[in-house]
C-alpha cells in the first residue's frame, strides 16, 4: 500500500437506529479478499469515510470474531455524522484501518471484569463484551453498569439482554433521576451511585469505564473504594484525529500521540499525562 | 470563439430570488404559457435581504456563467426593508467585485413583482442572450481549477 | 511623552481605575515593539512609544483571555481610535468600560512612515478618555485618500483579476488578517464552519479568492483603513487595497466613513429609500 | 584545498538544471521587501545574497499546503477512486538556509514512521537540496541554541559557501556530487563563515523547563498571541495537517491542508468540547511539540532556530523570546546538570 490515506470501499450491509441521534453500520469490505484477510483487536478504531463529507473516528464496536462485517456507531453532531445519517444499505463509504492499540483482553484472563458505560459509550465497551463472552470460559464473573439519561438514550438494548442470560454475568441498567419512564425496570441514579450500590466484588478485577469525563470523574473514587486500582481501570481517549497514523499532529495529549499509543488507556497512564483532552 | 462554437454553447445562469416577488413572478411567467430560456436555474431563498454574496461567489465557483438577483420592488418588501438592505450590500459588493476585476456583465440585479411575470421572461431571455455573446466565464473557471 | 504615558497608566492602575493597561512594550531593547499587558503599577515603566508602535490594540479589547484579565485601559493611536468606535457602534464593547488614552501620533514606521500615516486625518484621536502628547501634523491639503485605488482602477479588468490571482496565490491561509482585525470579532469565523463549507479551507486559489473576497466584504463599510491586516500578512498580500477600494465605495455611494462618528449608523445596518439604484433592473 | 565556482556558473547551471525539466526552487523576491522560495523559471530570479531568511520556508516543496490525495467519483450507491501518485519529478532546492535544509531532515522522522506518507518521502527522494551558508543573521536566528549553525550540513546535499565572487561547494551526498559534477574548480581557498547568532537557550534546559507544564508563564506570556497560523505556517518544521474532502454532487477530491495547531478549531470535537480551548494552551502545545514531545519520540529538537515565527508574528511573539521567558524562570542549575 503506497498511499496511507487511501481508504477501502465498503458496502453498507444494514443500518440501526438505536435512539433519536444514535445510528449504529455494519459494513463488509466490497472486496470479499480483503473482508476475508481483514482482522483486527478489540478496542481498535478505524477513520470512516463519506466521501464529499470527509473522514471520522469511531470505534469498530463489532467484535474482532466477527469475520463477515465490522460494525461502527456514531452520534449525529458534526458535519460527517450528520451525513452519514442519511447512509442506507446499500451504500458507499470508505474505511481505514485498523488504528491504534486494543483492550488487554489477554492480560484480562482470569479476571473478573466490570464494564462502565454511559450515554453513548456503550459502543466501545460493547466490542470487548461480546469478545469476553465468547470466550466465556477465560473470564471470571463480568458485570455491565449501563447508564443513560433516559430509557430512550440507551443503545444497543437488545443486546443487553443477551448478556445477561450469560452465566455469571449481571448487567445493571440506569437512568438518570427524573428520567425514568413508567415501564422501566432498572435502577434509576447516577452511574456511579447505582454502582456504589451494586455490591460488585471488586477482587481480581479489571474495570473498562467509557463515557463522559463528568461520569468518569465520579466514577473512579468509588472504583478505587471499591479496590480497583489505577492500573487496572481502562479508558478510551476521543481526542479529535485526522490522519489516524501519527502524522497529522491533531491528537496528541502531551507526549503522547493518542492514534498510535492510544485511544485505550490506563488511568494510571492519564494521570500522568497532561489533561488535553 | 467562433460562430459555431457560440451557439453550441449554453450558458448556465444561476438566479436567486425572493420568496415573495420574483419567485412568484417566474411561477407567473410560466402559468402564462410565457416562454424563457431553461439557461436560468432558479434558488428560492425568503428575501433579498437573505442572499449572502458567498452564494454569488458559489454560483462562479460551480460554474456559473452569470448570476441573477431578484427581489421586491423598492418599498413592497414581505419584511418590510430587506431588499433596502439588499441594495446597498449590492452597491458595495459590485464595486469590490470592480475592484478584483470580476465581469459585471455577469452579475444582474432586478426588482420583479410577483405581477411582473413578462417583466420575468424578458429579462431571463435578455441575459440569456447576452450570456450567450459573453461566452463561458472563463476567467472565473480558471481560478476555481 | 512617554513619562506622561506611564505616569497616566500607573495612576490607574494605582487607583484601582483599570486592572490591566493594554500597551506597547518591548522585550528587548533592540528588540520589535509588541503589545503588552501591565497589571501591575511598576510594569509602565515597561511601556514604550516609538515609531514602531503598529499595533492597532483595539484588537484585544474583544478577546476573552483578555477580558477575563477585568477593567482595560487601551492606548490608541488616532487611527486606532476609529476602529473602537466601530466596536462600540457594534455593541462589542461598552464604552464606559475601557478607559481609552489617546496618544497624539505623527506617524508611525522609520525611516520610511507607514502608508497609512501619510495621508492620516487623524493624528490626534477623537472620542477618547485622555490625550497624551500634542502635534500640528495634519492631512496633506488637497489629497485623495484613495489614490491608491484611482491608480490600479485604471488597469484594464483583466490586468485587475491577474494582479489578485498573483497575490492570492501566495495566501497560505493562516488567519494572521483576521487575527490581527479589531473588526473580525466573530465567535466563529464563517470559514470554520462546516455545515455547510462556505469557503474552502484548501489554500488553493478557489479557496484563497472565496476568502479573500469574503474578509474584505465583510468588512465593507466597517474596515478603518488601520493597515495592520496587510502589515502582518507573511505573504504580502496588498489587502488594503481591496479595504480601501470598499471605503471608497462607502463614501462615494453614502457619504459614510466608518470611525469617524459613533452618531452615524453604520453603512450595511441602515439603509435610504433614497438610495441610488441605477444598476438594478 | 576546496572546490569553488563562480557565481556566473552557478547561474548558468541553475539555468541548464532548469531547462532540463528539473524543478527548481530558490529564494526569490517576489515583490518589494517580500523574499520567498518559490519555484523558479530562470537564475536571473534566484537570490544568493542580501537575504536573511525568506519568509517562508522550504517544507513548502515537500509538504505542500494543499495536496490532492485522491479523487472521488460519486455514482448512485457507487464510488469509485482515483489514487494521486505522489509526485516525484526531480526537483532542486537552491540556495535553502541550513536551517531550512536541517528542517528536512528533522521532518523525515515524522513521516517514515509506522506507516509512511508516500507524499512527503517521494518527493523527498526526488530531491537535490543545494544548501547555502549564512554569512549574516538578523535578531530572530537562533539556529546555534539548537544545535544547528550558519553552515550546518544537515540535511543538505551540497553546500555552498560564499567566497569572493562565488561559493565554495562541498559535496556532501552522492546526488550532490552528480549534481555538481564536472562544473567546480579547484581552488586553494576555503569559506570562512562568520560565527552564528549568540546562544541564547539550550533545548536540554528547555527540556527541563517544559516538564512544569501548568507553568502560569502560559497565561501571561503568550496573551498577545492573536490565534493566526502564521507562526506554524511559515515554520519549516511545523508539519500539522488537516483532511478535508471538496467537490460537487458528482465528485471531487480528498486532500491534506496545512493546519496549525495555533488555530482555534484545531482540536475541536463536533460535540463543542475543545481540549485546548485558550490560546496559552495552544502556545504550550507548539512549544511542548517541538522541544519535547518531539525531541522524547524521535530524538531531535522540531526547531531549528530559523526565527520565522518571529519574523512572520503579528505581534512578534517568536518561539525564541518564550523559551526564554520559560528559562529565565527557571534556576540556572536545572538542565545543566545533564
Amino acid at each position: 500500500m503506497s498511499n496511507i490515506y487511501m481508504p477501502d470501499l465498503m458496502e453498507v450491509v444494514e443500518v440501526k437506529q438505536h435512539t433519536a441521534d444514535v445510528k449504529s453500520v455494519k459494513i463488509k469490505f466490497k472486496d470479499p479478499e480483503k473482508q476475508a484477510k481483514f482482522s483486527f483487536r478489540v478496542g481498535q478504531f478505524g477513520m470512516y469515510s463519506l466521501f464529499g463529507e470527509g473522514e471520522s473516528t469511531f470505534n469498530i464496536c463489532s467484535s474482532s470474531n466477527w469475520k463477515d462485517h465490522i460494525e461502527f456507531c456514531f452520534r449525529k453532531t458534526g458535519k460527517v455524522t450528520d451525513a452519514l445519517w442519511r447512509v442506507d444499505e446499500g451504500d458507499t463509504i470508505g474505511f481505514r484501518g485498523p488504528y491504534g492499540n486494543s483492550y488487554p483482553m489477554e492480560a484480562w484472563e482470569g479476571k473478573n471484569l466490570v464494564f462502565i458505560g454511559g450515554g453513548i459509550a456503550m459502543p466501545p465497551i460493547r466490542c470487548a463484551i461480546w469478545y469476553a463472552l465468547e470466550n466465556r470460559a477465560k473470564y471470571g464473573d463480568i458485570t455491565i453498569v449501563y447508564g443513560a439519561r433516559t430509557p430512550r438514550d440507551l443503545v444497543f438494548t437488545d443486546e443487553l439482554e443477551k448478556w445477561a442470560e450469560y452465566d455469571r454475568v449481571r448487567v445493571i441498567q440506569c437512568v438518570d433521576p427524573g428520567g425514568e419512564t413508567p415501564e422501566w425496570k432498572g435502577e434509576v441514579g447516577l452511574i456511579p451511585n447505582v454502582l456504589a450500590a451494586a455490591n460488585v466484588p471488586a477482587g481480581n478485577t479489571a474495570a473498562l469505564v467509557i463515557g463522559p469525563p463528568i461520569m468518569i470523574k465520579f466514577t473512579l473514587p468509588v472504583l478505587d473504594r471499591m479496590g480497583v486500582l489505577a492500573p487496572d481501570i481502562y479508558t478510551s481517549l476521543e481526542n479529535r484525529m485526522k490522519c489516524g497514523v501519527g502524522k497529522c499532529g491533531r491528537c496528541n495529549c502531551g507526549p503522547v500521540y493518542v492514534c498510535k499509543e492510544g485511544p485505550i488507556f490506563t488511568m494510571e497512564q492519564l494521570n500522568a499525562l497532561p489533561a488535553d483532552f | 470563439m467562433s460562430e459555431t462554437e457560440k451557439t453550441a454553447f449554453e450558458p448556465k445562469i444561476v438566479a436567486y430570488v425572493c420568496n415573495w416577488c420574483t419567485y412568484l413572478g417566474a411561477d407567473l411567467a410560466g402559468t402564462n404559457r410565457l416562454e424563457y430560456p431553461s439557461n436560468v436555474r432558479i434558488v428560492r431563498l425568503p428575501c433579498t435581504g437573505r442572499i449572502d454574496f458567498n452564494l454569488i461567489i458559489k454560483a462562479f465557483e460551480m460554474g456559473a456563467d452569470m448570476v441573477v438577483v431578484s427581489g421586491c420592488h423598492p418599498g413592497d418588501c414581505h419584511y418590510t426593508a430587506g431588499n433596502y438592505h439588499a441594495r446597498r450590500r449590492w452597491t458595495l459588493f459590485r464595486d469590490l467585485l470592480e475592484t478584483m476585476g470580476i465581469d459585471l456583465n455577469r452579475i444582474h440585479f432586478a426588482w420583479i413583482s410577483a405581477a411582473e411575470g413578462k417583466k420575468f421572461a424578458e429579462f431571463i431571455t435578455e441575459i440569456t442572450d447576452k450570456a450567450r455573446q459573453l461566452g463561458p466565464y472563463q476567467a472565473y473557471r480558471e481560478i476555481c481549477e | 511623552m512617554i513619562e506622561e504615558i506611564r505616569q497616566t497608566c500607573r495612576t490607574l492602575l494605582e487607583a484601582g481605575t483599570v486592572n490591566v493597561v493594554i500597551a506597547y512594550g518591548q522585550s528587548n531593547p533592540d528588540g520589535p515593539v509588541h503589545p503588552i499587558f501591565v497589571t501591575k503599577p511598576d510594569d509602565v515603566e515597561k511601556i514604550v512609544w516609538n515609531k514602531q508602535c503598529f499595533a492597532n490594540l483595539t484588537t484585544y479589547l474583544t478577546r476573552k483571555e483578555v477580558k477575563s484579565l477585568g477593567k482595560a485601559a487601551i492606548l490608541v493611536k488616532g487611527c486606532d481610535a476609529r476602529s473602537l468606535v466601530v466596536l462600540v457602534q457594534e455593541s462589542q464593547v461598552e464604552r464606559s468600560d475601557v478607559h481609552v488614552i489617546g496618544l497624539a501620533c505623527e506617524g508611525v514606521g522609520e525611516p520610511e512612515l507607514a502608508g497609512k500615516c501619510r495621508v492620516c486625518e487623524v493624528h490626534m484621536p477623537v472620542g477618547v478618555d485622555v490625550t497624551i502628547g500634542s502635534t500640528e501634523a495634519a492631512a496633506p491639503e488637497g489629497q485623495n485618500r484613495y489614490a491608491l485605488v484611482d491608480e490600479f482602477m485604471k488597469k484594464s479588468p483583466e490586468e485587475r483579476m491577474a494582479f489578485w490571482k498573483q497575490e492570492f496565490e501566495r495566501c497560505v491561509r493562516c488567519y494572521a488578517c483576521r487575527g490581527v482585525c479589531p473588526l473580525c470579532y466573530c465567535n466563529q469565523c464563517i470559514v470554520d464552519k462546516n455545515r455547510p463549507v462556505v469557503i474552502d479551507t484548501s489554500a488553493t486559489l478557489k479557496g484563497n479568492f472565496a476568502w479573500n473576497i469574503t474578509r474584505a466584504f465583510h468588512l465593507a463599510g466597517r474596515c478603518v483603513s488601520c493597515g495592520e491586516c496587510t502589515r502582518v500578512c507573511p505573504a504580502g498580500i496588498d489587502l488594503r487595497m481591496l479595504n480601501a477600494s470598499l471605503a471608497q465605495s462607502a463614501e462615494k455611494h453614502f457619504n459614510y466613513r466608518a470611525g469617524m462618528d459613533p452618531e452615524t449608523p453604520p453603512v450595511i445596518g441602515t439603509y435610504n429609500a433614497e438610495d441610488k439604484e441605477n444598476f438594478i433592473r | 584545498m576546496s572546490e569553488t565556482i563562480t557565481q556566473q556558473a552557478l547561474r548558468a547551471l541553475v539555468d541548464e538544471w532548469i531547462g532540463a525539466g528539473t524543478k527548481v526552487a530558490g529564494p526569490s523576491y517576489v515583490k518589494k521587501d517580500l523574499c520567498q522560495y518559490v519555484p523558479l523559471t530562470s537564475s536571473a530570479e534566484l537570490l544568493l545574497e542580501g537575504f536573511i531568511h525568506p519568509r517562508n520556508s522550504v517544507k513548502d516543496f515537500f509538504f505542500p499546503r494543499h495536496e490532492k490525495i485522491y479523487e472521488y467519483t460519486l455514482k448512485g450507491h457507487e464510488v469509485e477512486l482515483a489514487d494521486m501518485t505522489p509526485a516525484s519529478t526531480p526537483q532542486v532546492i537552491v540556495a535553502a538556509r541550513p536551517c531550512d535544509t536541517a528542517a528536512v531532515a528533522i521532518l523525515d522522522a515524522v513521516f517514515n514512521w509506522g506507516e509512511k506518507d508516500e507524499f512527503y518521502t517521494q518527493r523527498r527522494e526526488a530531491a537535490t537540496i543545494v544548501a547555502l551558508a549564512c554569512v549574516t543573521h538578523d535578531s530572530h536566528c537562533f539556529c546555534t541554541s539548537v544545535g544547528i549553525g550558519p553552515d550546518a550540513e544537515k540535511g543538505a546535499d551540497v553546500m555552498l559557501l560564499p567566497l569572493d565572487g562565488g561559493f565554495e561547494v562541498r559535496c556532501l551526498t552522492e546526488k550532490g556530487k552528480t549534481l555538481f559534477a564536472g562544473r567546480t574548480q579547484p581552488s586553494d581557498k576555503t569559506a570562512v563563515i562568520p560565527e552564528g547568532p549568540k546562544v541564547k537557550v539550550s533545548p536540554e534546559q528547555v527540556r527541563a523547563a517544559l516538564e512544569d507544564y501548568d507553568n502560569p508563564l502560559w497565561k501571561t506570556a503568550t496573551l498577545r498571541c492573536l490565534s493566526c497560523g502564521a507562526c506554524s505556517f511559515t515554520c519549516p518544521t511545523c508539519h500539522c495537517f488537516d483532511i478535508v474532502d471538496e467537490g460537487n454532487a458528482h465528485g471531487g477530491c480528498r486532500a491534506k491542508n496545512w493546519d496549525s495547531c495555533q488555530l482555534c478549531m484545531f482540536t475541536k470535537h463536533a460535540s463543542g468540547h475543545n481540549p485546548r480551548n485558550v490560546q496559552g494552551q495552544r502556545q504550550r502545545q507548539r512549544t511542548q511539540h517541538k522541544f519535547r514531545i518531539y525531541p522524547d519520540k524521535f530524538g531531535e529538537v522540531l526547531c531549528t532556530g530559523c526565527g520565522n515565527c518571529a519574523r512572520n508574528c503579528p505581534v512578534s511573539l517568536g518561539i525564541l523570546g518564550t523559551l526564554v521567558e520559560l528559562c529565565a524562570e527557571m534556576p540556572k542549575t536545572v538542565g545543566e546538570s545533564k
